[in-house]
């Protein structure tokens, strides 16, 4: 975990208000596991003052060259997406713990499912298993057509199944589904976007291992400043909440309350 | 030149994190040694752990934001067998934060921190915007901030700063009620009361409803109460609002401050205290000032001398 | 979908300039027609001309600016025969804001403008904090500010607003006392009072030292008292701080004003106000709401609505 | 007076820390008068939210260029500095009332003396005196050598004087040392620097028409908020006090009380 500068190598859009962004420095062959994230720094200025966190969406270690899916939606989304190659961004990285996959085994097979902005990590995600010999399934979740990226990049890996809400492509509906449809048989879940979605994921849950990424505001990003925490489900547990930003953003099953 | 001494607090330069944006240090020391700070003020304790508020607990606002996180700790046992321990690994100085609905457990919470070898003062924070019960009256009435202090001060066996709410028509008048009973520091500003409403949702960001107003935004007023209540207190003050550089520092101590807090600023970037420090000894030389401490006051020290020789 | 009706006020939109912030609209009007603005409150008038304080009498703060203008006036008299005379070719409602030092003054004052037929409404200034003598207690203490409402309700042929202060530690009180003393509408925010200080010259960078802060920076505190505030009075309120754009004014309906002020960002851009009162027929059908006054309130009425039925 | 985006065509450091900032666009064909000046916003950004006032330096009203001098000193003038060629800047002019040149006739000597950022609205004013034959002298004062700008150009128009407070360039001294050792004749001369220069050049004060452009912290520019003001010099003036921004920045020399 450090704050590097880092040169941003492209920023350009990919999908309707959704932009890939690809920044270059030594921070990257600092991450750990798919599915952590960074804190960007938008500007040198108190306007957009929060810095804001965005999924590691892919690693190129050799190149040093991180690549991160963002959605356009506010003030600090909006002035990231107007910064040009050339220029250096702030970053705050790698946080989190990310996707487990050791105890995952060659041959196993792995859903991979992920809504909106959700998507992005599970790139990276579906390469690591890759790599192990891991076989993954892919269902992304879009609001509309012109807002699904990735989809071929996904097919590379595995097959990918896209559902939108309104039709225009795939499935029509969420996810969950295409998951009733399909009825895959597999071994362990992988799944980030919107609450709702993981809510549904979590109460039709089948006794396979399934992970859960997680949003939160957030100030910090790294644990001190408490902006971030869920209750666990376990009244019990010693601390009786986790950190999103340091616990998290992924986290098993059953261990948070997923806030609403 | 940047060494200063407040009462139990012995700082190698004036710069500390302010309490609550920097928990108890583990994650900071990840980026830096916690002994190149001039103290530590740790995350409020209260008698029994608090989970806090529900989440959304932080929003932006224009330069600033707002945080409801509801005094969320372990509680003072834990933080004193666990984090206090932690800390003995290190020699900054640390004030331990105090917060409570009542004055009972401000005075159980201060006697139980005040013993450990590791608290070098107790910062009473009496200023909390973003609990519920009780609370908001010993922030903002001079006579209950003053009858809580006393009793703190009866027990505590090292000294206290009582931390002020710029939530008041009058701040002056709250410093020297604590001051008068015996509180050996002040410590200001807390947060301002704000809120933010979602577009989307038509409600307020935070679950809490308000938050405390933090960051640059608010660093004229905290410039203002402490070029107010420093000509009016004979106790040091560690000023903190929005404090973001060796600029910003300068500009506390000028307005009274003997000592400064940063808060927000550490959410922006992790490293900025150490930065702070390094910046400091090249503005002070560029300032042509040989001690920090010679700032102290400056802005209303030389109208003093220009309105009574005239 | 914009017109908005309150005490004396037929607004064709709910958009006006803040007092202070246009001065009579005659520079203004070089930039657009007048008669496009919802209503204009004009700089504060007092009983005699005032020069006001020395400069510099602005500073710029991070996402705000403070002034200490101090009040700088031609007179009542002079105010009417001069400024009023010439925005007789205009037909948008005047707010004719007034300050003073004593009771005595502002009843003069509010009685002289009250009867002219161009002033639609007063706004009782009684949170000026640029001003020496007097003053601050008007906004400060809930007796002082009832008891004046009351002497200018008492002369005033006009519906009378109250500006409030947000330099107290319980702004609900100073509502409700206003409202009981026969205020017909609330104007909120008024400045903070901030102060910065130049690090060349070690002094304050206002000539008056302190002055007020307005801008963005000060929104979620308009925001957080018009919330506060409008939940425990049955008069409207004209909502400012920090406005910017059509969604801040969306925001501040939603916190539970009734007509919005624009003050601070007329100097960034003379144009803003028609801009906003343009760009909000959109805002609201992007947000399926047929009439603005729709969103008045609605961050806590809904909760009102959703603890009722529990 | 208009709020207009203009291009920017160059913006370029010619001495240390001093920027030629060109703009382009409509507004310059506004312009009345040389001592006029512009109030630029520098973002679009809270930070650093006030606008800036800086005066036109040249206008070349067949190309719609301005040209403005000015020096990076605080957040803005900093933040405007690295503006590049391309952008737009959103900019409100052309304001006050500049210096006065009716007056002057054909043949007649006119002194023009700057301080520093003061030089620049000079320049402007030294084109427009030529253009009616009138003859000009330039008086020039800097800190240092480093820091010396348009002295060429203005040796263009006629005679320039520099003067460095370090001697390390010209007269060591002040702009009043080459007055004094000089001792021209002329009839009228415009004056535009820091207030010790201004009230230096007053209280020498000959008899001759003499004009002063003021600065003051602003918030409008436009005459609404009162910012600027200075007292009159005359008591019993029926508004006892004048606008910097829209009864100025040029004042005759009595008008008004300099600050301090
Ligand atoms: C661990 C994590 C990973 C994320 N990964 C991605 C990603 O890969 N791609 C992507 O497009 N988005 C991702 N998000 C969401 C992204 O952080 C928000 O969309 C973004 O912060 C919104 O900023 P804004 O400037 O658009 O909105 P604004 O409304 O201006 O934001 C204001 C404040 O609210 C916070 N905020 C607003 N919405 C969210 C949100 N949904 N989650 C967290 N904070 C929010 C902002 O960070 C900022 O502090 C992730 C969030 C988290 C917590
Ligand atoms: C009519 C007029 C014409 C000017 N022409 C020029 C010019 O041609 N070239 C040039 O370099 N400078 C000029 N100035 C001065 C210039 O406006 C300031 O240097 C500049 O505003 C400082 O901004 P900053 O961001 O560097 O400083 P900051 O300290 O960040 O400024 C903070 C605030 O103070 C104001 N301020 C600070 N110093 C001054 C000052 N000296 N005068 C007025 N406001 C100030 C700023 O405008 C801003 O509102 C002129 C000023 C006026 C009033
Ligand atoms: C997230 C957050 C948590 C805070 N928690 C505490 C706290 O526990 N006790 C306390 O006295 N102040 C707390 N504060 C207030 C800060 O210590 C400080 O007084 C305030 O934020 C102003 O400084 P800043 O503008 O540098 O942040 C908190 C502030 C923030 C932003
Ligand atoms: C330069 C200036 C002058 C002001 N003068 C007055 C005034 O005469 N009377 C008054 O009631 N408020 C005055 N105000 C306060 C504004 O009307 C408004 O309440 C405040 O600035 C907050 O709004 P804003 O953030 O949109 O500026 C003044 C504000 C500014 C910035
Ligand atoms: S964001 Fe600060 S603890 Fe998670
Ligand atoms: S700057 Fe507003 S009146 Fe001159």
């Amino acid at each position: 975990m450090i704050n590097a500068k880092m040169l941003v190598i492209q920023n350009s859009p990919i999908a309707e208000n959704i932009f890939e962004l690809k920044v270059q420095g030594e921070l990257a062959s600092h991450v750990k596991a798919p599915g952590q994230f960074v804190h960007i720094k938008i500007g040198d200025f108190i306007d957009a003052m929060l810095r804001r966190p965005i999924s590691i969406c892919d690693v190129d270690k050799d190149s040093h060259v991180l690549t991160m899916i963002y959605r356009t939606d506010g003030k600090g989304t909006k002035r990231l997406s107007q910064c040009i190659e050339g220029e250096m961004l702030e970053i705050l990285g790698p946080l989190g713990n990310g996707f487990p996959i050791e105890t995952v085994k060659a041959g196993a097979h792995a859903i991979l499912v992920g809504g909106g902005v959700g998507v992005p990590p599970l790139y990276y995600l579906s390469k690591q298993l890759k790599e192990k010999g891991v076989q993954a399934t892919h269902i992304l979740g879009f609001q509309t057509e012109e807002i699904v990226f990735y989809e071929k990049e996904f097919n590379h890996l595995g097959p990918a199944y896209v559902a939108t809400a309104d039709g225009t492509k795939g499935t029509k509906g969420f996810v969950t589904d295409v998951l009733k449809e399909q009825d895959f048989v597999y071994d362990v879940m992988y799944a980030c976007g919107p609450i709702p979605m993981l809510k549904a994921l979590e109460t039709n849950y089948n006794g396979k291992p399934l992970y859960l990424s997680l949003e939160q505001r957030m100030g910090c990003a790294i644990g001190a400043c408490l902006a971030c925490v869920c209750e666990t489900q376990d009244r019990t547990d010693s601390k009786g909440y986790r950190k999103v930003c340091s616990d998290g953003p992924v986290f098993k099953a059953g261990e948070v309350i997923l806030p609403c | 030149m940047l060494n200063v001494s407040l009462p139990g607090l012995n700082m190698k330069n004036p710069v500390m994190p302010a309490s609550g944006c920097f928990a108890f240090g583990r994650e900071f020391n990840n980026f830096y040694d916690l002994n190149e700070l001039g103290a530590i003020a740790i995350k409020a304790a209260t008698k029994e752990a608090r989970f806090g508020n529900p989440t959304p607990r932080v929003a932006e606002t224009p330069g600033g934001m707002l945080n409801a996180i509801g005094l969320q700790n372990p509680g003072v046992d834990k933080i004193i067998s666990e984090e206090l321990e932690w800390l003995k690994s290190f020699e900054t100085p640390i004030i331990a934060n105090i917060a409570g609905s009542q004055i009972e457990d401000y005075v159980y919470t201060a006697e139980q921190l005040s013993k450990h070898s590791r608290v070098s003062a107790l910062e009473l924070n009496i200023s909390c915007p973003n609990v519920k019960e009780g609370g908001i009256a010993f922030g903002t009435v001079p006579e209950i901030a003053a009858d809580l202090t006393e009793k703190v001060k009866a027990v505590s066996e090292v000294p206290v700063y009582v931390k002020l709410s710029p939530n008041v028509s009058d701040i002056i008048a709250m410093a020297k009620a604590v001051e008068e009973a015996g509180a050996d520091g002040l410590s200001m500003i807390n947060t301002l009361l704000g809120m933010r409403i979602d577009l989307k949702t038509g409600q307020p960001i935070l679950a809490n409803k308000m938050g405390g107003l933090s960051g640059p935004a608010i660093k004229p007023i905290a410039i203002r109460m402490i070029y107010e209540a420093s000509q009016h207190v004979n106790i040091p003050i560690i000023g903190m609002g929005g404090i973001e550089n060796a600029d910003d520092v300068v500009e506390f101590f000028l307005a009274g401050a003997s000592a400064v807090a940063v808060g927000t600023a550490n959410f922006i970037d992790p490293l900025c205290c150490p930065k702070i420090i390094s910046a400091l000894p090249d503005k002070l030389k560029e300032m042509n000032v040989n001690h920090i401490n010679d700032l102290k006051g400056r802005s209303w020290r030389s109208c003093q001398k220009t309105s009574s020789s005239r």
